[in-house]
């Protein structure tokens, strides 16, 4: 917010050394903006646009933005359009852009000036703005470049993980899943299915399971033995139709040496073994 | 390079690297320096900087191709819920076999089988076994001597049934089931939601029964 | 869980990670455990680890998504070499390109051209898009419904950062205030001097550079 009069001493400020070169100070900036044709490929990646180009101009010219001198940077400018449209003229064309406004600001400064319009714009100040604007970005981007960055300024730590038996997890299933799945599979069953409907008692295939897994430890069971009084009528009917359904499917075979002694339940005489994985 | 320089990189090199560095490479990695420590500079700074992982949730340890910092195995079992997946799902095929061995048991692969359609693949039963789900409960005496299959107390215990009844039957399911209210056979309740003793009660299932021998 | 042993499973869970873990993230590492750690005791376990650094070749530094142990500036030309490759640099155009999206999210593409007065690369777009540094948040309600970019978490985990606060403060436009006296410096081929008596609202174009929305 320096909103400066002109003092001396600003004027003087611009006389003043803007470099020391060995010894040497330097208060006119070198002449050596002119860039030889062949090296224009590299100077053009070199510049992120005209607005670019134009900073670059005047900070060679070691000139404050705000001080923006239209004619010199203009003919310089222009000499870098005509280098350009030789070599990349689709490129050249946003330069192009700039030369034409910067031409409108010259022309526009040049006219003579109404006295009484004091209010309007100085054609430099929208220019001003966008260099400016484009200023701020460009310092800090570079700022952003400078930032530690992953990979080039610091890695990430990654220990290894110690060998532990790793336990996968297993599926885990939804009862109504399994429901659904039994539901689906009789349903598609039905339409191939004889019309025979029999009712069953999933309990009596239970127990027949559960008889078959005794005999599987014991071989050799007392008849008795498989009834669990404490079950009451319904267990033992549930135990006997397993028995039952358990003979007649030749799972199991009943043995009794004489009449009225014990009765022994043992598996089927056991034939070729087929283990279920064929 | 002084020692204490030397043990920060080491120590941060063994960290940031992926793989085991052993004492060469350690060693490459002061290569272009004008003031490159000694091999018995490095060497220290990994005996120091072991010590120093006393007490802490890594180590670091030397293993064949060289010297890596790992997670301490008993801290392990929290470190691998990083990467914990979400388990895998079981296919329809398997929960269709599943679910005719729980009703139809005890039932051998054959008759899984027809019911299904298609045959039943040896992983499928190989996985239910493995999950102690199902077990052989016995041979049936038919040529062959196939092996039935019937569920297990895992299996009740894993989906919190006191015993099979607790399963609704067939008939419960079609009601259970609104995408084919079509199959519904005629229902006197139809509408009403079946009292809940029924359920436990009846434990039966009604079937189309073709699958017997 | 004790303290003792909260602390050696964050350290190992962090040192284990590839990524930032949040106190949250962290959190969960115990979720199925009966007896589970408070936050507080995962925050003071994080502290305490953070002052273990102190002086070595690694940090605990807390960046956006959350806490990574990461290797200190000061011993990058080393542990550098651990790989073969350079690090990507980054063109002037890209990194303008960002510095426009990180300070005036959300903006277009149009946008931005406007301010570098060239146009974007459809490459640093995609380039951005592919690392994850911008995504698209929204739609310009203008003709075109131009694409509005805003920067990611993921940009400021590269760049270190916790916050966009934690950005440089973007530079400070000087005062467009045309009555300088360096503009009065006498111009043999300037015919005239320029009117002067425009003085810029400077409100208006002096920024904080914290155009956030």
């Amino acid at each position: 917010m320096a909103k400066t009069d002109p003092s001396p001493q600003n004027r003087l400020q611009a006389e003043l050394p803007f470099a020391v070169v060995k010894g040497e100070p330097m208060t006119v900036p070198p002449e050596d903006l002119y860039i030889p044709p062949d090296a224009l490929e590299i100077f053009l990646d070199a510049f992120e646009g005209p607005l670019d180009l134009l900073l670059y101009l005047i900070k060679r010219q070691n000139l404050d933005i705000l001080a923006l001198p239209i004619l010199r940077i203009t003919q310089q400018y222009m000499e870098y359009i005509e280098l350009m449209k030789e070599v990349r003229l689709e490129l050249a064309a946003e330069y192009l852009v700039m030369a034409a406004m910067l031409a409108e600001i010259k022309s526009r400064l040049l006219l003579p000036q109404p006295v009484c319009e004091e209010d309007e714009e100085d054609p430099r100040l929208d220019l001003i703005r966008r260099l400016q604007e484009y200023e701020r970005f460009k310092k800090t981007s570079e700022q952003i470049d400078e930032l530690p960055r992953m990979h080039r300024d610091t890695f990430e730590v990654s220990a290894m993980q110690s060998a532990c038996k790793e336990e996968r997890p297993r599926p885990n299933v939804d009862l109504k899943d399994l429901l659904c799945a039994f539901h689906e599979v009789i349903q598609r069953a039905q339409m191939f299915a004889s019309h025979l409907i029999q009712r069953e008692h999933l309990s009596v295939r239970e127990r027949m399971s559960r008889i078959l897994g005794v005999l599987n430890v014991e071989d050799f069971v007392e008849f008795q033995r498989l009834f669990d009084v404490e079950e009451g009528r319904g267990g033992v009917v549930v135990t006997f139709l397993a028995l039952l359904e358990l003979l007649r499917n030749h799972a199991v075979e009943l043995v009794q040496s004489k009449p009225f002694a014990p009765i022994y339940v043992k598996p089927a005489v056991k034939g070729p073994v087929e283990d279920g994985y064929s | 390079m002084n020692d204490v320089k030397v043990k920060r990189v080491v120590e941060a090199a063994l960290m940031a690297a992926d793989v085991a560095l052993s004492v060469d490479r350690l060693m490459l990695l002061f290569e272009p320096d004008a003031e490159k420590p000694s091999r018995l500079q490095v060497k220290n700074a990994i005996t120091a900087l072991q010590e120093e992982c006393e007490g802490k949730g890594v180590e670091l340890r030397r293993i064949a191709s060289g010297w890596r910092y790992q997670t301490r195995p008993d801290v392990q079992p929290w470190v691998a819920r990083l990467w914990q997946e979400k388990p895998p799902r079981y296919s329809r095929a398997l929960l269709e076999t599943l679910s005719l061995i729980v009703y139809r048991q005890p039932i051998t692969r054959g008759e899984i089988e027809e019911v299904r359609g298609v045959s039943v693949s040896s992983s499928i039963i190989k996985t239910l076994l493995e999950r102690e789900w199902v077990r052989v409960v016995g041979h049936k005496e038919v040529p062959g001597r196939p092996a039935l299959y019937g569920s297990t107390r895992q299996f009740l215990d894993y989906f919190n049934l006191k015993s099979l009844d607790e399963l609704p039957t067939l008939a419960e399911l079609k009601d259970l089931d609104l995408s084919h209210p079509e199959l519904d056979l005629p229902n006197p309740q139809e509408g009403e939601k079946p009292p809940l003793q029924i359920v436990a009660e009846s434990g039966e299932l009604v079937d189309t029964g073709k699958t017997r021998h």
